[in-house]
């Protein structure tokens, strides 16, 4: 009996990721506008920082900039991502199957993370070709995916259980903004310091990078659990 | 899986209430519907009808009394219970990309449909979708829509469909489908309908319950009611107005 | 009619404790000695009293009032998904407008002090930061709750929200505290503890502050019940 | 001036806008917030008092 539930929630759990992925492979529409938008970002980079004068090192704030450039594509996609289910009252239809709500969140917060993921891929040698040209870069390479990734995982959980809300709320995307921006603060502190270690490199990288990645395994620990937890009250409202 | 015992009434309200505050959308609801009934839930906008089927859907919990769909209770027996109804509704219910086979095979997934290959084939030729099957949902008209959301709603075989405005903003053509395919499913399901339109409402049912302000206004099997007084019943509560 | 009183006599207790806290911290209490005269290269030369110092009377009791009460939205936020019942989601959304109204006091205390003490109005210093992001949340919470209409689907989310709120701040805290940053300036503190009148006038304080805010809590959730009670009648009059 | 009065004034002076504006700031700030969940209170009350007596004009209890 035990066996037979845990095997039907596999196949739900493994539906929901493969519906989503063949939708947005379908449209390209999460994965396009997400892109473009992380382009569009680099372009206000350039202005924001054109008149920083030559001896200005723009390695000295990659890592934030990078990170600025996640958070808001990464807004635009959690947004999208749960649209498609509130459109035609999909969500509904969701809730009435025989599923656990828990494996819901799951399959949603892993294709989130998916899609972030290759956004991020996709941003970094731009960003990289773009900006830090001049200078080489100091750090260890492994650090780089290893922020990206913890960083990521914090964004997505926390994300779709709050694009969950946001979808029922009259001011959809920038009622996100609102709830998700402060709640990141400390997740996104971390990432930045971490990054930041691995572009910059030197004396204590080593260790200022190992201090972020456990701020953000904390985080990421924490807020997915409590997300877990309360998933089941919010798509049931 | 075991099922309960007896089943006598396909659907079992005992005093069901459903509070927020000083708010009640439902107020002690108490009503049976034999197995094999259509039941047809009329009554003003904001009378209840919508949390009704919520909570006999397991959307919603109800906050005193009982309710029991097919034998399961709503609260106790949630899971199980969900997989013996199905919902046709205004909305679709289905994904615009993707097919109309996708979106059967995702939703035959989601109820853990054995062979589910063999079973969405065997339903899109009942619809007489079986040649559309690998466009996409997007493409399709209302009336076809309309076919498939029929048959994503018996692809795990129900034993009760909840009905939600299924009418609303159907062309005469649509309206035309959609009587022929509950005709043809008639037998083996008990139908429970939420309807505003009454006429519609009446022809289709064998019982009918009228709620306003969450109280059961009028519960009767079609065959005891006298229509001029039903219809002035109707009347009634529609100017009580929102509860 | 017995709580009125009762809330009544805690704010007027409340207001006495923390004018009482408020006279012993300028009168009693011995000043806090902070590194003052330095030379060109930076080295202190010596101690002089800080008379700013005596913001931190109320503005610590204020900050962590603050805190207990967020934990009461919370709190109720949990009883309320336990529950479902309407009289907590009030609870939780009073309890956080005491937790906006108190959380704005420590930041414009705290912005006073730092604007005399460091001579600029707003630095990054992990306080600040931790405090600004709490206010962002609370109305955060605010805005969630204003822009759902359903009232069942508004208190449920609020309650979600306050709940990961509450668990996101002291993480912030934390973080601005461990993760190195450039931006805020080192500062020099003569460590130690309170002494002993030092310590007294700031519980005095706290607790004259618990006390207001827990009138304000319950004079606030008065007037949710009488404005309830006055739709109840005003629906009874409608027929 | 005496000169230990002024080291004292140097000390005080400066820094007291600061410290008295904080404390204002609180002060009138949590004053103005009860005083007007109070007066809300009282014409709410006042308010269910008509309401009331009207209701019992009418003959309903509420």
């Amino acid at each position: 009996m035990a066996g037979e539930a845990r095997g039907l929630s596999l196949r739900q759990f493994k539906a929901i990721l493969h519906k989503d992925i063949v939708m947005e492979l379908r449209t390209k529409e999460m994965i396009t506008s997400m892109g473009l938008y992380a382009l569009l970002t680099m372009v206000i980079y350039q202005v924001a920082l054109s008149q920083s004068g030559t001896a200005f090192d723009p390695r000295n704030i990659a890592a934030g900039l990078l990170w600025l450039a996640f958070v808001f594509t990464s807004m635009l996609g959690l947004n999208r991502s749960l649209v498609h289910e509130k459109d035609q009252g999909c969500l509904e239809a969701l809730l009435l199957s025989p599923v656990d709500r828990p494996v819901i969140f799951f399959a949603k917060a892993i294709g989130n993370l998916i899609f972030l993921l290759i956004v991020q891929v996709l941003t970094i040698p731009v960003f990289a070709f773009l900006f830090l040209q001049q200078g080489s870069y100091a750090g260890e390479w492994w650090m780089i995916p290893l922020a990206l990734l913890a960083g990521a995982i914090g964004i997505s959980g926390v994300g779709t259980l709050l694009a969950t809300m946001s979808v029922n709320t009259k001011g959809k995307d920038f009622v996100l903004t609102v709830l998700f921006v402060p709640l990141m603060y400390p997740l996104l502190l971390a990432a930045v310091s971490a990054t930041s270690a691995a572009v910059l490199g030197g004396d204590g990288s080593v260790q200022q990078f190992w201090t972020g990645m456990g701020m953000m395994a904390g985080f990421d620990a924490i807020m997915l659990l409590a997300s877990f937890a309360l998933y089941e009250f919010i798509v049931g409202a | 899986m075991t099922e309960p015992a007896t089943i006598d009434a396909a659907v079992e309200v005992r005093d069901l209430t459903r509070t927020f505050g000083a708010r009640k959308a439902l107020d002690r609801v108490t009503f049976d519907l034999p197995t094999g009934a259509f039941l047809s839930i009329f009554g003003p906008n904001g009378a209840g009808k919508t949390t009704l089927v919520k909570v006999l859907t397991t959307l919603t919990a109800p906050s005193k009394g009982t309710a029991k769909v097919s034998g399961f209770d709503v609260v106790a027996d949630a899971v199980e219970l969900r997989s013996r109804i199905g919902l046709i509704s205004h909305n679709p219910l289905l994904y615009p990309d993707l097919s109309a086979e996708e979106n059967l095979v995702f939703f035959a997934d989601m109820y853990g449909v054995p062979d589910a290959a063999t079973r969405v084939r065997e339903l899109l030729v009942a619809v007489e979708l079986d040649h559309r099957r690998l466009d996409l949902v997007r493409t399709f008209s209302r009336g076809m829509l309309q076919r498939l959301s029929i048959a994503r709603a018996l692809l795990h075989r129900p034993k009760v469909l909840f009905l939600d405005e299924p009418y609303s903003g159907l062309d005469p053509h649509a309206v035309e489908i959609l009587d022929h395919l509950i005709e043809q499913i008639r037998a083996d399901h008990t139908f429970v309908m939420i309807s505003h339109d009454l006429v519609k409402g009446l022809a289709l049912c064998s019982h009918a319950l009228i709620l306003a302000k969450g109280k059961v206004v009028l519960s009767a099997p079609r065959e005891e009611l006298d229509e001029a007084e039903f219809a002035e019943t109707y009347r009634a509560t529609v100017g009580l107005g929102v509860a | 009619m017995n709580r009125n009183i009762l809330v009544l006599s805690m704010l007027v207790l409340g207001g006495v404790l923390t004018t009482v806290g408020f006279i012993m911290a300028f009168f009693f209490t011995p000043p806090v000695l902070g590194p003052a005269v330095t030379n060109e290269v930076g080295r202190i030369l010596g101690y002089q009293p800080l008379f700013s110092q005596k913001i931190f009377y109320f503005h610590v009791p204020v900050a962590l009032s603050s805190f207990l009460v967020f934990f009461f939205t919370a709190f109720y936020g949990v009883r309320f998904l336990m529950t479902k019942e309407k009289q907590y989601d009030t609870r939780a959304k009073i309890a956080t407008e005491v937790t906006l109204m108190f959380v704005i006091l420590t930041m414009a205390t705290g912005i006073l002090w730092t604007r005399f003490e460091w001579g600029r109005w707003w630095v990054w210093e992990p306080r600040l930061t931790t405090y600004f992001i709490m206010t962002l949340l609370v109305i955060a919470y605010f805005v969630l709750r204003n822009s759902i209409e359903d009232e069942e689907r508004r208190a449920t989310y609020a309650a979600v929200f306050g709940i990961i709120a509450f668990i996101d701040a002291p993480i912030s805290f934390a973080i601005t505290r461990i993760i190195p940053s450039s931006v805020h300036p080192v500062v020099l503190r003569s460590g130690g503890g309170l002494t002993g009148s030092q310590l007294a006038a700031f519980l005095i304080g706290l607790f004259g502050m618990l006390m207001i805010a827990y009138a304000i809590f319950h004079t606030r959730m008065r007037e949710e019940l009488v404005h309830d009670r006055l739709e109840a009648v005003k629906a009874a009059l409608e027929g | 001036m005496d000169p230990v009065l002024e080291e004292i004034y140097a000390l005080v002076v400066p820094s007291l806008p600061y410290v008295a504006g904080a404390y204002a700031i609180l002060w009138i700030a949590l004053v103005a917030y009860i005083g007007m969940a109070y007066s809300r209170v009282g014409r709410l009350e006042k308010e269910i008092a008509v309401l009331e007596e009207s209701l019992e004009r009418r003959g309903i209890s509420a």
